[in-house]
């Protein structure tokens, strides 16, 4: 136990994560810092395109095992099965409708590449590695969810239909093409590509997480600035508890499918990460009636900052008792 | 010089319906429109702000010059595709150059 | 379809007024506003371009949509912001599909 | 408040034009100008998007606000640069504050 | 033969190359990736600033020889010279009415610094070492081209009269301004300024060219989804013939005035890359009517994709076996 | 004599100073060569990042000395101070009004952290140090000026009273808020935060510096052009002699309170400068009818220049002289 409060102190006090509090206190304070929108889409290109690579180039020099494919399944299995869990739990301790509840299920289905990236820093920190293609695990949990939060609406008598187009928009999205065309750069160009772009990719890359994570923190305190009475105690409890179940999902699928213990955290954290990027959009045009300061607040003022802070530590502290690591 | 009547349509809508609204208009009879960028504004759904926005989020302004005998053709079409999302409409009584191009 | 009239204000106003603007239309009433980017104009306080401005310089475009009924109080408040600063305020009548927004 | 008659003339044009532009709508007698991006749109000419332009491409919005009377001459100048070129003129009946400064 | 195939094939798996394919795929697929204006305005600020310092680094380094003023002398006649034989062949081999193919011609005289940047990059994995003063020809070689398409329209009797001021704005244009400006301060600082900057300048240059490619492939890849009907087969052709025949007078000169074999397959290079930057704009004040769908996807969406994969090692391997290097 | 003389020319030859040049010249002959603005406010927070971090590191590992707070009261007491000389000095020596001498006069008060910059990297090459705590002296004396200059127009009888808001508007800036928040985080995580985004913040920060001193050159250049007319010779006088009494009266207080000789030169450069961007911003709200072409130009286009040109050397020489460093 005391493990896991060292652990997650020293996650603490990392540059990344005080970044995340510094914009979170100065948009709390309506200080007017801000990061302009094509810094922060430049950034998140960069990301996108430096983690696929890494992935990408990590598999190309280690091999692709034959748990590769396991793991995209279970991926895909996850971001599928974790939104009706998401729906039951909000159904049964908050007082969403059922449009709501599912489209905040929707984005706890799917994930977030930062806390993703937030975890590879934990464990390159701690020296564990982690399977190079938990990129593709990722890039595949992307979508899947938000087909189950349409069909529970469908099947609530919910107007949840695909507006046509909306599938080949999901799939084809930015940040999925990026992640999954840099990855294959990657994989294709392998250690000596790597080696050419490695000072623009690798060395920075902390730093620039910092001010991504700066600006994180901005947008995440002016939502909770406007959040206030829309957000309930049952919702926080929703945006805490939830990934602790996504995680174990997780674990277990982890477990069966053989990662290593690195991936095992890897997938724990996409497990219980939730998306604010590619979900909210495909939401405003899929269930435009639902509410995108819920979604928006839980998945970007709660559950991310959790798993930034504490949520990773304990992911990892549980993995490791688990697997003996 | 000659000028003749047209409206000028402006819709504020969200920025991830935008292709939708375009095509809706061009399938109205629609021969051009401008789309200009929005950096914030406030409704019934709260205040909000472009800066640090992730994603394609925010809102666009979606600018429509065309014959007035259209103008009604034009609106159905964008009612679809605005009235289920946060959106503003407005017209304005404009005059145009050249008009055979609208 | 069903139009209202309305009056849309369009305030161009020092970027570092935006928000002092924006609470004071809040404040006579209004229920919303949009805020459209600027990035050059000329005037009688000279030229100005955005490109490479430092700070929160520059100015913004802040667009209102009323009832005409309400245009004399919008227009008192938005000028006590705007009268000791650089800025332009123009009014256009148009039309809205649903009044009761407005 | 008192208002004075005033028309507000649109003008969205290629961007590397706008100085040609605003140079002629200078020497036409306008007082000032303001410049709005725009980050798309469509027309004769093809559909096209900011995002990711090389170079100074892409359109901008050049806005002016005039005297009724001094319309005829701006339309003159601005249709001048305009008319070779890819862009789109519009005039509105617009209401100003201060008619001093037009 | 089969050391050119070697060659290409090398190239065409690189992490640039690569990019620029993702690019274009996502555009073609219509996926909504997209790069912010301003951070392809900055990217390419960062370029032109990189290499025109670089070039003046090794310069002050290197020494002047005395081929300096000779091959600014040739890349300007280049310019000059190259738009009257795009203009002859394009009215031999396609139907192009006399303004289109002035405003066609205009783009290839002048030169595409990315392909340049590219061209080194493959000169240095080779170790093969080039004149610095190449980036000066490269600036030299911007702007006369347009000249010359003037006169061909005026010459038809059609409106090529300069605008007031344009001659002016040619060559003051931003990208001119930064390569030669950061050319004379490389040149003044020399290897001290270079080592300072270093970091910035020369370690992550391979990485942001990357993103700049993935962008221009973007751009080139909606660019052809449009083109579709507007540009022929013949007009195709030209696209990939207009270069080979560019760079044999490329050839030609280099070895005249005595270019290393870098510096000559940089001269090629120049001669047989197209403008899709300075020009163009160019283009939209001095002959409006003329077709940017024509020009720009021949530039950018025909011949840049041509030099950047098979172009570059094609004049490698004909200036190496010409110059028995 | 000689001594700053050379010192002044090594100066002048670096790449961020000809950066600056260069930007200049490209806007006083009107290229069209521009910096996104965008693009500019990524590099102006990049840079305050930067800056705070590392001088936050900076205190974590060279410890605390007692004179910390004793500088930052120096500081507060030079900018609450140096706008009454200001002011004095402008009413004597030109014919502005009360009301703009007080705007100009809060600039003089401010800082401006770029010229901060610019002065460490001198120091840094000269292997000069200086307290790590100057960045949070900096960060102090940003906003006492601006009360100062209200102060001064309430008690000539004009409109000088704080809008309501503007106290909390001015102590929540931007700029303030990221440099005392990096500086914070810098502290915390220390060394090892350093080491961590070290190849982020320190090896290409030269870099980025000497575009945004590019940018810096364009606004300065276009305002310059701008304010023919407006801007007499005797404020171009006070423009250099103001910089010069305020590093003496910093170069007093930085003796009096037993600085290191770099800690002096560094105070000395914060006197010296003057503010363009949070000044000019709180001026427009609250005292909005003083002619920003004054106070911007004579900030911009002749003190920074002159600070970074001549400034820093004859403020280093100086104070070696007097300490005898
Ligand atoms: N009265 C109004 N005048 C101008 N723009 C408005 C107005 N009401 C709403 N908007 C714009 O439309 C967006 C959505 O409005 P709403 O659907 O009311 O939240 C707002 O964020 C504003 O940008
Ligand atoms: N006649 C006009 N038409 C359109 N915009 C104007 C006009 N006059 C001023 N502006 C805008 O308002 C800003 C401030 O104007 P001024 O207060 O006259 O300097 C200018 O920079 C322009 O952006
Ligand atoms: N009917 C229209 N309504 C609004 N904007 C238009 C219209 N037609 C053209 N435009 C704008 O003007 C630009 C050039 O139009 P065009 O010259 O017709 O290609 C387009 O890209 C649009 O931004
Ligand atoms: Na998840
Ligand atoms: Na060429
Ligand atoms: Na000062």
């Amino acid at each position: 136990m005391s493990e896991i409060v060292n652990l997650a102190l020293a996650n603490l006090i990392s540059p990344i994560i005080l970044s995340f509090a510094l914009g979170l206190a100065a948009a709390l304070a309506r200080s007017d810092l801000t990061i302009p929108e094509a810094v922060a889409k430049g950034m998140s290109i960069y990301l996108l395109f430096a983690i696929g690579f890494k992935g990408g180039a990590s598999v190309a020099s280690h091999g692709v095992d034959g748990t590769l494919l396991a793991a995209v399944g279970a991926g895909i299995v996850l971001s599928f099965g974790l939104p009706f869990v998401a729906f039951g739990l909000l159904r049964l301790i908050t007082r969403l409708e059922p449009l709501d509840a599912a489209a905040v299920a929707a984005h706890y289905g799917s994930i977030s590449i930062v806390t993703f990236v937030a975890g590879t820093s934990v464990l390159q920190e701690r020296m564990i590695d982690s399977e190079g293609y938990m990129v593709a695990v990722a890039a595949a949990m992307e979508a899947p969810a938000i087909l189950s939060a349409l069909w529970l609406v469908a099947r609530g008598g919910g107007n949840g239909k695909m507006a046509p187009g909306l599938l080949r928009e999901i799939m084809l999205n930015g940040s999925i093409v990026l992640l999954v065309g840099s990855f294959v750069i990657g994989m294709v160009t392998g250690e000596k590509g790597l080696a050419q772009i490695a000072p623009f990719i690798v060395s920075p890359f902390q730093g620039v997480l910092c001010l991504f994570l700066l600006d994180m923190g901005l947008i995440a305190g002016r939502g909770l600035r406007q959040a206030k009475g829309i957000v309930t105690l049952p919702m926080v409890a929703f945006g805490i508890l939830m990934p602790m179940i996504g995680s174990l999902t997780g674990l277990a699928l982890g477990v069966v499918i053989g990662l290593s213990l690195g991936g095992i955290v890897m997938l724990m954290i996409l497990a219980a990460s939730a998306s604010y990027i590619a979900v909210p959009a495909a939401m405003r045009v899929a269930l435009p009636k639902a509410n995108p300061a819920i979604y928006l607040t839980l998945s970007l003022g709660v559950t991310f900052p959790f798993n930034l802070t504490l949520g990773i530590p304990i992911y990892l502290a549980i993995a490791q008792t688990v697997t003996g690591g | 010089m000659e000028m003749h009547s047209a409206k000028r349509v402006s819709i504020v809508i969200e920025a991830p319906l935008e292709s939708r609204l375009t095509d809706a208009l061009m399938e109205a009879g629609v021969t051009g429109y401008t789309i200009m960028p929005v950096t914030g504004g406030s409704g019934r759904s709260g205040q909000w702000t472009r800066d640090g926005q992730l994603g394609r989020s925010g809102m666009v302004n979606v600018i429509c010059l065309i014959k007035p005998e259209r103008l009604d053709g034009l609106l159905k079409a964008a009612f679809t595709v605005v009235e289920p999302h946060i959106g503003v409409v407005s017209v304005t009584d404009a005059q145009v150059l050249r008009a055979e191009r609208f």
